[in-house]
């Protein structure tokens, strides 16, 4: 053991760094370009009960330290997903971390219904994709009593470690995080992308079809920290901190201030070997600043 | 980000690639020195597929730089080397046409000002030429400007001729995992180019 | 007439380009540096009734496109104001809109009725500052019956037209601004800083005393753009957009987007330049796109 | 965001700036080749007081560039050149003592590690040189760390000598109208380090 083990809620990772639904797919491409084994945890690009096609391209623009996306979820479906997917999965040593998204309450619970036989290790719940019609006035996690039932079902119905994967599009999200462990989550991801746009100054059209897409990136990350902060304040269980995650020095920022993993996303498109540079960088810390365990930096921030 | 670009040539070891700086990605990468070191992942997706007998290159703009290679590859394999079309908006920015020659390839030009060979669209080239082929190609393999690729794909149906297009979209992880990157698909899904192209046969996706 | 012209309610600027409160102080600094009567208008920082010692340092901390302060309304307060400032500016050939906080809905009132006989063209109604504190739950741009009654006092009082600036900290920005709407504000401005923070990783604290700070400039154009389209959307008066606007193109993603001028904040401590360059910009964009007014353009977005 | 620096000598028409790259602008600003074009602001803010008479420079790290501008004033406006004090982590790392030199300054020279001149702080120097001076300095200007300010402060305080220090601040707008550079002052209000200062009098500030 080199000191980078840490605890998400009943589940254990041998380290904190994980990736982040939606880029990694399901592992297959990157795992030509590096080691899964050394990853903390993969987490799945949400899956739905059907197969989606997704949004119309262009699906992607660069901004200012940005990314804006607009997929629209697309995926196999649960179905593909279980079968093709995620028996590829299963074959590496790392934690593997299903990430579903439903259209209704009943979506959800036939997801987590659905996979509580097969083999993986915890259920990500999104229930904050911008990017897909949730209820007529909004996302799910915009909505306490809607993120509570949800994860309630999920927890219930899947018998797996549930993590509940937030919004920051809201005034205040410590409602939001409370009502999830309420429901029994044994962990808060956050933060899914921020509600942004462009417009393209050629045709003086939005660059999106929906209008709307989702800011990632570094230019999100001092956001991103403050939501983690304000979610650990609010919450017993672990919080999963991502937004804007770059390198060692983001990762720490994001733990100190109270994320007991991390996750990359759009970071691997940049490189992909940046979630290993991370590992490598946190054990170096550690033997640098003569600390044993990487939990005891959890947050540690001190005023 | 990452940007894609495309292979011109291979060299022994060394690869060439033509691009134009049109924002600052490129900038940076014309910025950067010679022994100075990149990072570059690739080569990425699937290229052309090779095709023996007669065959036509249309390009358009830099999207001319990925031809280079097929036809240096089409003339190792099949030992016939394809007509190359080249449309340009003015002289100036014409490019390549004596990688091609050295190839040993007919290049023919056309530029939007009449400043070189044809006066007019590349496409209105094509359908010019198409309309007196003896005998039809096997395929016209094609990368340049969406409108040039959608009028082309609509001469060669009909014209009955295979087409294959080079796409360009923007990437987010351009290794296929993402979906970022997709195009409409004939079948109504959506195809990533990164991984899935960027070359599609002309049935196969919806311009 | 150039075409740079227009109407904010019952306020004709000369063009569209302001610079934004806190950013400029009260226009004696960057007079040495810029001809201020080229500017569409000034907004002063936010003054309040007793002068504000402000924040301790540091106040500042870049961040990948962008900047975080936490300035904590350091200003005269509204007797020097009175007295020193506001009779500079009004030297200057350029509409003067004055930006007011209160900590109370009777500081508004106060504040108001003080400035009410002073001469100056608009009041901008700060009821967003993510810096101080304004009520238990958060800020008064964040509560729609506080935000309603502060703007209709502030209309009732001033007798000036008055500009709501909100928060984009919100989980749907555009219940706001129909209150202010309803309240008698001519325009809206959008959007004052995000939440957000940074840690000093060398002492394991956060950066800020507050540990919340404001994040602006480009790395929340996209957001702040967003925002600008739902305020829009929600409201018949001008929206007066900004955030992370640097140049020309910038500019006019906010104008085509729906936003009858703009403000240009941090982009004045990159160059003082950049809103002079944006008026020519506009001018030449006129001409290049055989356009006559600039007004055209607002809102010309189409989907 | 534009980067704070301090003039360090002026020739003629040309202007010397002597900077350490610690991160991104002061990289980016290493690249800049010869003849290539830069935007400054400047000068901004206010220098030091000028003092006839005794005067000693204490500097430490970068901090020393500020001061040998002030030497050379010192000299021009007073014919008497001051006693220079600099501080630095090793002998590598220490910067300018030829410049003052040059001026006709009497410079000592003090190494965290002892690798040249004397062994420790350059504030423990200066507490060893007050301690026995003849004559008290009419003023000690000081550059550098926050640490070392802060205690050579303190020492001036304790041997009753006026101070003027440099501080530094992460900076907005530069100007004076954005209070973002603040130090608290000893009336309790908040100093701007760009228009204010930089160079405050100890007396002034509470650091
Ligand atoms: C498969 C493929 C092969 C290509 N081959 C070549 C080549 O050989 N030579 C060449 O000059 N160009 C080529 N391009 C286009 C080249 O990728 C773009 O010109 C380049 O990405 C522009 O980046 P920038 O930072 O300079 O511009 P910016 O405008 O600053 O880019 C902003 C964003 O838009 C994206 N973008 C801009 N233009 C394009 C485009 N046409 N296609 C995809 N994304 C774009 C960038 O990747 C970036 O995300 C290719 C594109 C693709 C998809
Ligand atoms: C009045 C004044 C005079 C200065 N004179 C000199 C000089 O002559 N030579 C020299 O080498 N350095 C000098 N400095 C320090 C210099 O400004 C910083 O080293 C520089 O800004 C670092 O920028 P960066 O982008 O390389 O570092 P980064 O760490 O990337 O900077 C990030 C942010 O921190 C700010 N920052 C970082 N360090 C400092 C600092 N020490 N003071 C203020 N802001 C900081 C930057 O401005 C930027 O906003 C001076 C600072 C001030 C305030
Ligand atoms: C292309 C793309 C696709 C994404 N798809 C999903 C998704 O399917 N489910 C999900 O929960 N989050 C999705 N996300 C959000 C990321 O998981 C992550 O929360 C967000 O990008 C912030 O992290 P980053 O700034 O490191 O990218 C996606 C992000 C991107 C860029
Ligand atoms: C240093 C600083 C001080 C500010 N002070 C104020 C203020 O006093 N009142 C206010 O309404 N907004 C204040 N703002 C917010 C700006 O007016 C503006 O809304 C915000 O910075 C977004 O625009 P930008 O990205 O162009 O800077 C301040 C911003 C900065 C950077
Ligand atoms: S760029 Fe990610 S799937 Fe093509
Ligand atoms: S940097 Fe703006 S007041 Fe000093």
């Amino acid at each position: 053991m080199d000191g980078l083990s840490v605890k998400i809620g009943s589940l254990i990772l041998k380290n904190p760094v994980m990736v982040a639904s939606g880029t990694f797919g399901y592992g297959e491409e990157y795992a030509q370009l590096i080691d899964l084994n050394e990853l903390g945890a993969i987490i799945t690009k949400s899956i739905t009960v059907k197969p989606r096609l997704g949004n119309p391209q262009p699906r992607l623009w660069e901004t200012q330290g940005g990314l804006l996306n607009s997929i629209g979820l697309q995926n196999v479906g649960l179905a593909t997903f279980i079968d093709e997917k995620l028996p590829y999965l299963q074959k590496y040593d790392t934690r593997v971390i299903v990430s579903i998204a439903g259209e209704s309450v009943s979506e959800y619970c036939q997801l987590a219904q659905a996979l509580k036989k097969e083999t993986f290790d915890a259920l990500e719940v999104n229930i904050s994709c911008p990017n897909v019609q949730h209820t007529k006035k909004g996302l799910f996690a915009q909505d306490k009593d809607l993120s509570y039932e949800i994860i309630r079902k999920a927890v219930r119905f899947s018998h797996k470690p549930v993590i509940a994967k937030l919004t920051p599009n809201i005034t205040d999200i410590s409602i939001i995080a409370k009502a999830c462990e309420k429901a029994g989550a044994e962990a808060i991801a956050v933060v899914n992308t921020f509600n942004a746009m462009a417009v393209d100054l050629k045709t003086k059209k939005p660059v999106f079809k929906n209008i709307v897409a989702g800011l990632c990136g570094p230019a999100i990350k001092p956001q991103a920290l403050y939501k983690v902060y304000e979610v650990k304040k609010a919450v017993k269980i672990p919080v999963i901190g991502m937004g804007g995650i770059m390198n060692l020095n983001d990762a720490l920022e994001f733990i100190i201030t109270g994320a007991s993993a991390i996750a990359v996303g759009v970071g691997n498109f940049v490189d992909p070997k940046i979630p290993l540079n991370i590992i490598n960088g946190l054990r170096h810390y550690l033997k640098d600043n003569k600390l044993a365990q990487v939990k005891h930096l959890i947050g540690s921030m001190t005023n | 980000m990452r940007r894609p670009l495309s292979i011109h040539l291979v060299k022994g070891s060394h690869l060439e690639i033509i691009y134009k700086v049109v924002g600052r990605g490129t900038e940076k990468l014309a910025q950067v020195k010679v022994q100075e070191k990149i990072d570059v992942i690739g080569p990425l997706g699937h290229g052309y597929a090779l095709t023996a007998g007669k065959t036509i290159l249309v390009g358009g703009g830099t999207g001319i730089a990925s031809l280079a290679f097929l036809a240096a590859t089409l003339k190792n394999k099949y030992n016939q080397v394809p007509i190359v079309l080249i449309g340009a908006r003015n002289k100036d920015e014409l490019l390549c046409s004596e990688a091609f020659e050295k190839i040993g390839c007919t290049v023919k030009v056309a530029t939007d000002d009449g400043s070189q060979g044809f006066h007019g669209l590349v496409t209105e080239l094509f359908r010019e030429m198409a309309a007196i082929f003896s005998t039809h190609p096997n395929m016209v393999y094609a990368c340049g400007p969406l409108p040039m690729l959608r009028e082309l794909v609509r001469l060669c149906r009909h014209f009955r001729i295979p087409c294959e297009v080079s796409l360009e979209e923007h990437m987010g992880c351009g290794v296929g995992a993402c979906m970022g990157c997709v195009v409409k698909g004939t079948k109504g899904e959506y195809l990533r180019v990164c991984k899935d192209g960027p070359v599609f046969n002309a049935n196969e996706v919806v311009l």
